[in-house]
């Protein structure tokens, strides 16, 4: 066959009782975000009763994803939420999905279908994470009056990762908006491999090149990155109140704030994996059980903590 | 008809001059012998011929025409083979495969495995070495002598105008030997230029028409192998007279230090035997007969299933070598190659390979110490190398061999077990390890070797034990052991039916 | 003289009718026996908790998400066998793929896979090239390359994935087509497997290859022209490694420079060494490469299936590769000695 | 008896003063002159266009971004050394990061330390333990469990960065310390760096490593315990790749299971091989290896200091390494036959 039948789209055909399985799939699932992603999924499936989440890592595999999506259709789940590694795989994954007639729901990233149709999604895209990073980046420097002269922005991610493009990108933007007009610093990228070491080894090399530079404003694609630039800093001998670290995720830089050090992390975008999960699968099983619709999108709460709010916020601190 | 002529060779590795201007003739339908002591540069000349090696000076010409090889596949499509020293087997295909290799692709894109092994099967027959080896065993399985069995068939197969032999009965027994020299006098006699390198002087003169002598990479001379005679040969090898090979110093014998009784391994089965400190017992047999493996298990590097191992009286039981080298067993092992040297380190670290732990200060070594030591032994033993501090792959075969000794001899065991000691060892060295080995016997050592030049075994040995099958067929003494006994006793029980 | 028997025993070699069992191992080999008994009780087990395991659709499922990484590991075989490995292929497989999307986009479908293949002849070529003037072990050569060929892909799509290949039906077929009810990306597979297998058996090519992998200085000797092999291979191993990244392409719906070819390097090299190719080279079939490509796939479907948790599942493969090695090394029965090959 | 002197005529042996700066290469080495070479021109490459880079605050940094990588660089060359390898030391190294943050937080920080250093000493013994026992070649037997460590790590830390060892007098000491005027992680690598090499060079352990890795078979017969030397080299690495991870903690502040450890391995064998070490075994140096490290740290550093984009980067790491390793080709002056070592 060439592959392009018809989908014999047998809808989800009413609502469903008895047991279900739902299919998370997720990109990077050894991440702490991740993690709790997972773990808010689970609790929400206990809660519901008879539901079981199939958790499924898909590290950073364009070809992983498929072949998972694959094999949870053939084990005949009851609906899939997915988080892809690349949203460019979103039409494939939407396809396989509806011509085996399982419910799909994207998570964290949304995804599109072949038509541009974006499907039903839960949590918080990657340019509108940027987007609030860059603002409070941009609120810091402003409070602190700094100038674009003397000031420079270092950006660390995988520069091959989409959805860490995605999350500088809105974070470069947002920045120079909430700048209200003054003049935008430099912003100097750093690819790193999102670790924590690989930034603070890169960062270093960007600091001996910039050794006139004053202040800095740091963010990333993650806390690895944001931390491990703004340790390259403070081991060069810049002092916490010269560097504006906004993070992204919270579970490192709350590490500081946690042990109540003086540091250039100075806040960081929080978003609950664990509400994301409890969202996606409880929407997923209203669909399931009682044939209401997926809600086009259902955006996490997220908050941009500091060393003040953290706890009060939820942010769990290992 | 000279079919090969090799004129004002000359080559050099870094300082060392390896050959010197050497001039080489090769006629068809004659055998000719190259002679010379160990690192005389034989084997860099065939190399040469072969366009293994580039030579820095001289020509080349064969069948009349000037010819440069620069790889051996040109000097193989123009038809000289020549059969390299060290035996080089593919180890996971089979024999007959082995034979044809690199001439496969030419017998078409398929590949006929049947059709290759028939082919084997009916080569080996042809020279009789269907005794001795099936074409569908694996590579890695051979024994050395089958090794070079496969090395020489690789050669002849294809047919070669100009064959050049280089020590191919090093690893052979008798049997095999006899079975090469029909073969070679077969080929002789279809016309083939034969080149022939031996340091076993009894094949020079049953085989050669004509001796070419090297010394120090220098030409010394030819001549017809009718017109001289071995004093006057080893003259013009080592520049001097050997007096006598063997020295037969008398020496007494002491307690046993070496007793196995009733011992099967996977290999050989009832075996009992005794060496006492100060004694020289020789093992002989045919090939294949298990004696390296006897050697092996002794010294704990092959598993001793069941019966009794005593070592100085005690009885033992060795979980590998590090053990038996504990105790004071040193075992020079047959292929020098593959077994016994570390190539690419130096001669002085081969030296001291077994005594580093004893000539170690808490763990740290001083290279002066392990330079004298190794020093010493290339003294002794006249290995030429420019340096301890040369790779033992760059030296010849034969001082290969005497750093192997070397190790044994700086470990100073209480009994030495040597498989093949002399293997590859021109005449003058071979007289002084025999002074050596009898020197240690004086000394108490106990000595156990296994030889397949039964001269050697006679020559040297107070006792002798016969092997055949995996067992133990007869011993004697020396008074009473003549080849012909050995040889009888040694073919008689193979002959029985699955002796193992 | 009659001391032929004992001298060389050769058991094969005297066909005094081995019992049937006897036969088929000796045709299967050892080392894919034990593969296929731990493929059988993985089989029991998973499918005993799980019936959904022995569905037609999951079997499906196991093939098509093997075929790709199994296409790199047949032909790492091949480079083993040579007593190389090439660590590049991952990285050709992503440059293949962004630049199979790509020339599809402007030019069509047949142009793009002529474009990639092309490519991949490009890399494996430089690789040889690397490797035969320029001396290189082969490990360096390709872990240098693994890093150049990245980055190429990465700045030719910028970093991200490009063009989309999910509208046309020439890379529909290639994702979910197939050819006489198999799905093309197994048929792929199969058919790219059996060529291989069937160079390697039973053309003088293959045989040169176990040679020069076996024994370089005897195949120099013999007159095989190393050289041209070692170019030979690589230009395999790129072509190969090209088409996998054409199937990535294909089943993405996008030209991936990266993600979906990062880390089959190792892979590939596992499943050839689990399928029994010894890294020394000279030895490993393309039917034991095959099996522990099944066995590797089974194990990581069949964790999913009944959810295993991703960090068990990492302790759970190593601890089943070790095993499964094992296993088969103390049926191989080899002398205990040395470094194991 | 007078041929002696023809016999041997020895002329190295002969001190006929050889030239100063034949005595130089001799004692730095063929393939070392070639590294110092290449470092001294992308030095005065780099820094001709940032003098910044001649700074002593960047070489600080070249310094401690190459301690960790150069860690296991020294320790996968003693592997190299021996014939094996080890691709287990970034699990390893990431399972060591998370106990030793873990430990410290519940016991304090010697006890960290020494926990993280156990679960190496234990980790190197299973990996020893497979290959000696299981007769499970090292490449597969690190293959499998560096799936298996990295699960472990994975599993006991939940996939989370662990602790907070930021405010530890001790771990800030080891992440932003010096001694005597050198940062502790720089002087961690030099101190083990001379150990390891004093080691390998002048004592028996060291030389009978090279044994082994040059000849199994021989080393065995001639009394070498090779089993023993196994173990205890991977019992080495899996030592050092734990103080690696301690050093990890250190750095980041917390105890990392997957990230800053992931792809160390390929680093260090990379390291190693571009210093001169022989994946076949017996041949390598210390010296060679720590030249190396300096150099690729220099280049990722000059790189990221001259603004060069990250896909670039991964071009140009890998051109450059190609080119290092074939001058060093080239200059050996090997015969040119067979597959490179
Ligand atoms: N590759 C090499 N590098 C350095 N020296 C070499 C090399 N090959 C041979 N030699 C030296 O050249 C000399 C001649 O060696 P060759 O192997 O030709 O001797 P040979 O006559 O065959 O000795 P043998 O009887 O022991 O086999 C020796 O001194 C040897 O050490
Ligand atoms: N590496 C090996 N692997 C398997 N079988 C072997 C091996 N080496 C020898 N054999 C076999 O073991 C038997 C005994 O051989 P062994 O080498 O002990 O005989 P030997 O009397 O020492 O003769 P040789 O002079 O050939 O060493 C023979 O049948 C031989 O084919
Ligand atoms: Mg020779
Ligand atoms: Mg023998």
């Amino acid at each position: 066959t060439s592959g392009q039948e018809a989908a014999s789209t047998a809808q989800s055909s009413g609502p469903k009782s008895g047991k279900l399985t739902i299919a998370l799939l997720q990109k990077q699932g050894d991440q702490q975000y991740f993690v709790d992603e997972a773990t808010g999924a689970t609790a929400a499936a206990k809660k519901l009763g008879d539901v079981d989440v199939k958790v499924v890592n898909l590290g950073t595999d364009a070809n992983k994803a498929i072949s998972e999506v694959d094999s949870v259709i053939a084990q005949k789940v009851d609906g899939i939420i997915i988080v892809v590694p690349d949203k460019q795989i979103g039409p494939q994954v939407i396809s396989a999905a509806k011509t085996a007639g399982i419910p799909i729901m994207a998570a964290d990233d949304s995804i599109a279908a072949a038509d541009g149709k974006e499907i039903p999604f839960a949590g918080f895209d990657g340019t509108a994470m940027g987007t609030l990073v860059g603002a409070k980046a941009a609120e810091l420097y402003l409070k602190d009056g700094w100038t674009a002269a003397d000031t420079r922005v270092l950006s660390a991610y995988k520069q091959d990762q989409p959805n860490c493009v995605d999350r500088v990108d809105g974070a470069a933007k947002a920045f120079t908006a909430g700048l209200k007009g003054a003049e935008a610093p430099k912003i100097i990228t750093v690819g790193t491999d999102n670790s924590a070491p690989d930034a603070q080894n890169k960062a270093g090399a960007v600091i001996t090149g910039n050794a006139d530079v004053k202040h800095w404003v740091v963010w990333g694609c993650n806390d690895e990155n944001e931390t491990g630039v703004v340790t390259a800093l403070q081991n060069a001998s810049i002092s916490p109140a010269n560097i504006n670290g906004v993070g992204l995720g919270a579970y490192l830089t709350c590490k500081d704030w946690k042990a109540k050090q003086d540091t250039g992390n100075k806040a960081a975008l929080f978003i609950s994996g664990v509400e994301v999960g409890k969202a996606a699968v409880t929407s997923m099983v209203d669909l399931l059980r009682n044939g209401k619709a997926l809600p086009l999108k259902s955006i996490a709460d997220t908050a941009i903590v500091d060393a003040t709010n953290w706890e009060k916020a939820g942010v769990v601190c290992t | 008809m000279v079919a090969l002529r090799a004129s004002g060779i000359g080559k050099r590795f870094g300082a060392v001059i390896a050959l010197d201007g050497v001039d080489l003739e090769l006629r068809a339908g004659e055998v000719t012998a190259i002679m010379g002591e160990n690192g005389a540069g034989k084997s860099t000349l065939l190399k040469i011929l072969e366009g293994d090696y580039q030579p820095d000076s001289g020509q080349l010409s064969l069948g009349g025409r000037d010819v440069s090889f620069t790889d051996p596949s040109q000097s193989r499509a123009a038809g000289l083979r020549v059969i390299a020293q060290e035996p080089e087997i593919v180890p996971y295909v089979t024999v007959a495969e082995n034979i044809y290799v690199g001439g496969i692709s030419k017998q078409g894109f398929f590949f006929d495995q049947r059709g290759l092994e028939k082919r084997a099967a009916e080569d080996l027959a042809r020279f009789g070495f269907d005794r001795v080896i099936s074409p569908k065993t694996i590579g890695r399985e051979l024994s050395p002598a089958q090794r070079q069995i496969v090395e020489i068939m690789r050669a002849i197969v294809d047919d070669p105008d100009v064959i050049c032999f280089d020590e191919p009965t090093s690893s052979l027994g008798d049997d095999e030997v006899a079975l090469l020299f029909t073969l070679i006098r077969q080929l002789r006699a279809e016309g083939k230029a034969i080149g022939y390198v031996s340091h076993r002087m009894n094949e020079i003169f049953q085989l050669a028409d004509r001796i070419t002598v090297l010394r120090d990479g220098k030409l010394v001379g030819s001549k017809l192998t009718t017109e001289t005679d071995n004093n006057e040969l080893v003259r013009m090898m080592v520049g001097r007279d050997l007096s006598q090979l063997y020295h037969r110093q008398p020496h007494e014998t002491g307690a046993p230090v070496l007793e196995l009784s009733k011992v099967d391994t996977d290999d050989v089965s009832g075996i009992d035997l005794m060496v006492r400190a100060g004694e020289i017992v020789g093992i002989a047999g045919l090939v294949g007969a298990g004696r390296s493996e006897l050697m092996k298990a002794i010294v704990g590097d092959l598993p001793v299933r069941r019966g009794i191992v005593r070592v100085n009286g005690r009885e033992v039981k060795f979980a590998s070598p590090a053990d038996s080298v504990a105790a004071g067993i040193g075992f020079a092992p047959e292929e020098r190659k593959a077994e016994a040297l570390v190539m690419q380190r130096t001669v002085r670290d081969n030296t001291v390979l077994a005594v580093l732990p004893r000539i170690a200060k808490a763990f740290f070594v001083s290279t002066a110490t392990e330079k004298s030591l190794a020093r010493r032994y290339i003294e002794q033993l006249r290995i030429r190398t420019p340096s301890t501090e040369q790779l033992v792959k760059n030296l010849s075969g034969g001082n290969q061999q005497k750093v192997v000794l070397a190790r044994w001899l700086a470990h100073g065991p209480t009994l030495l077990v040597l498989d093949e000691p002399t293997r590859g060892v021109d005449v003058g060295a071979k007289s002084e390890i025999y002074g050596i080995v009898e020197d240690l016997a004086k000394q108490g050592v106990g000595i156990l070797f296994v030889s397949s030049e039964l001269p050697e075994v006679l020559g040297l040995a107070d006792r002798i034990y016969v092997m055949a099958g995996g067992r133990i067929v007869g011993d004697m003494d020396r008074e009473h052991a003549s080849e012909e006994a050995i040889l009888a006793l040694a073919m008689l029980e193979v002959a029985a039916p699955d002796a193992a | 003289m009659n001391t032929t028997q004992q001298v060389a025993p050769a058991p094969a070699a005297t066909p005094d009718a081995p019992s049937f069992a006897r036969r088929v191992v000796g045709a299967v080999g050892v080392q894919n026996i034990s593969l296929l008994i731990a493929i059988v009780a993985l089989i029991i087990f998973i499918g005993a908790q799980n019936p959904l395991f022995f569905g037609i659709d999951n079997v499906r499922v196991i093939g098509t998400a093997v075929a790709i990484s199994g296409l790199l590991a047949v032909v790492q075989t091949v480079v083993i066998i040579m007593g190389a490995l090439d660590i590049s292929v991952g990285s050709i497989a992503g440059l293949a793929s962004v630049a199979s999307a790509m020339i599809f986009t402007t030019a069509g479908p047949l142009l793009g896979v002529a474009g990639a293949i092309g490519i991949g002849i490009v890399c494996g070529l430089i690789n040889g090239c690397i490797i035969v003037f320029g001396r290189v072990n082969p490990v360096i050569a390709t872990l240098a390359t693994l890093a150049a060929f990245k980055g190429l892909a990465q700045l030719v799509s910028d970093g991200r994935a490009q063009g989309y290949t999910g509208a046309d039906p020439f890379f529909t077929f290639l994702a979910r087509g197939t050819i006489l009810g198999i799905p093309t990306l197994i048929a792929v597979l199969i058919v790219i497997a059996i060529l291989v297998h069937v160079v390697l058996r039973y053309t003088s090519i293959g045989r040169n290859i176990y040679a020069v992998g076996g024994n370089d200085i005897a195949s120099r000797l013999a007159g095989i022209n190393i050289n041209r092999y070692i170019l030979g291979v690589y230009v395999l191993t790129g072509v190969i490694a090209a088409v996998a990244g054409i199937l990535i392409t294909a089943r993405t719906g996008s030209g991936q420079p990266v993600s979906g070819s990062e880390g089959l390097e190792l892979e590939s090299i596992t499943a050839a060494a689990l399928g029994g190719a010894a890294l020394k080279g000279g030895k490993g079939t393309i039917a034991g490469t095959i099996l522990a490509v099944i066995l590797l796939g089974i194990l990581t479907n069949g964790m999913t299936l009944l959810d295993v948790n991703a960090f068990w599942q990492n302790v759970a493969k190593g601890a089943l590769l070790v095993v499964a090695v094992v296993i088969q090394q103390l049926r191989a029965g080899d002398r205990r000695i040395g470094l194991p090959a």
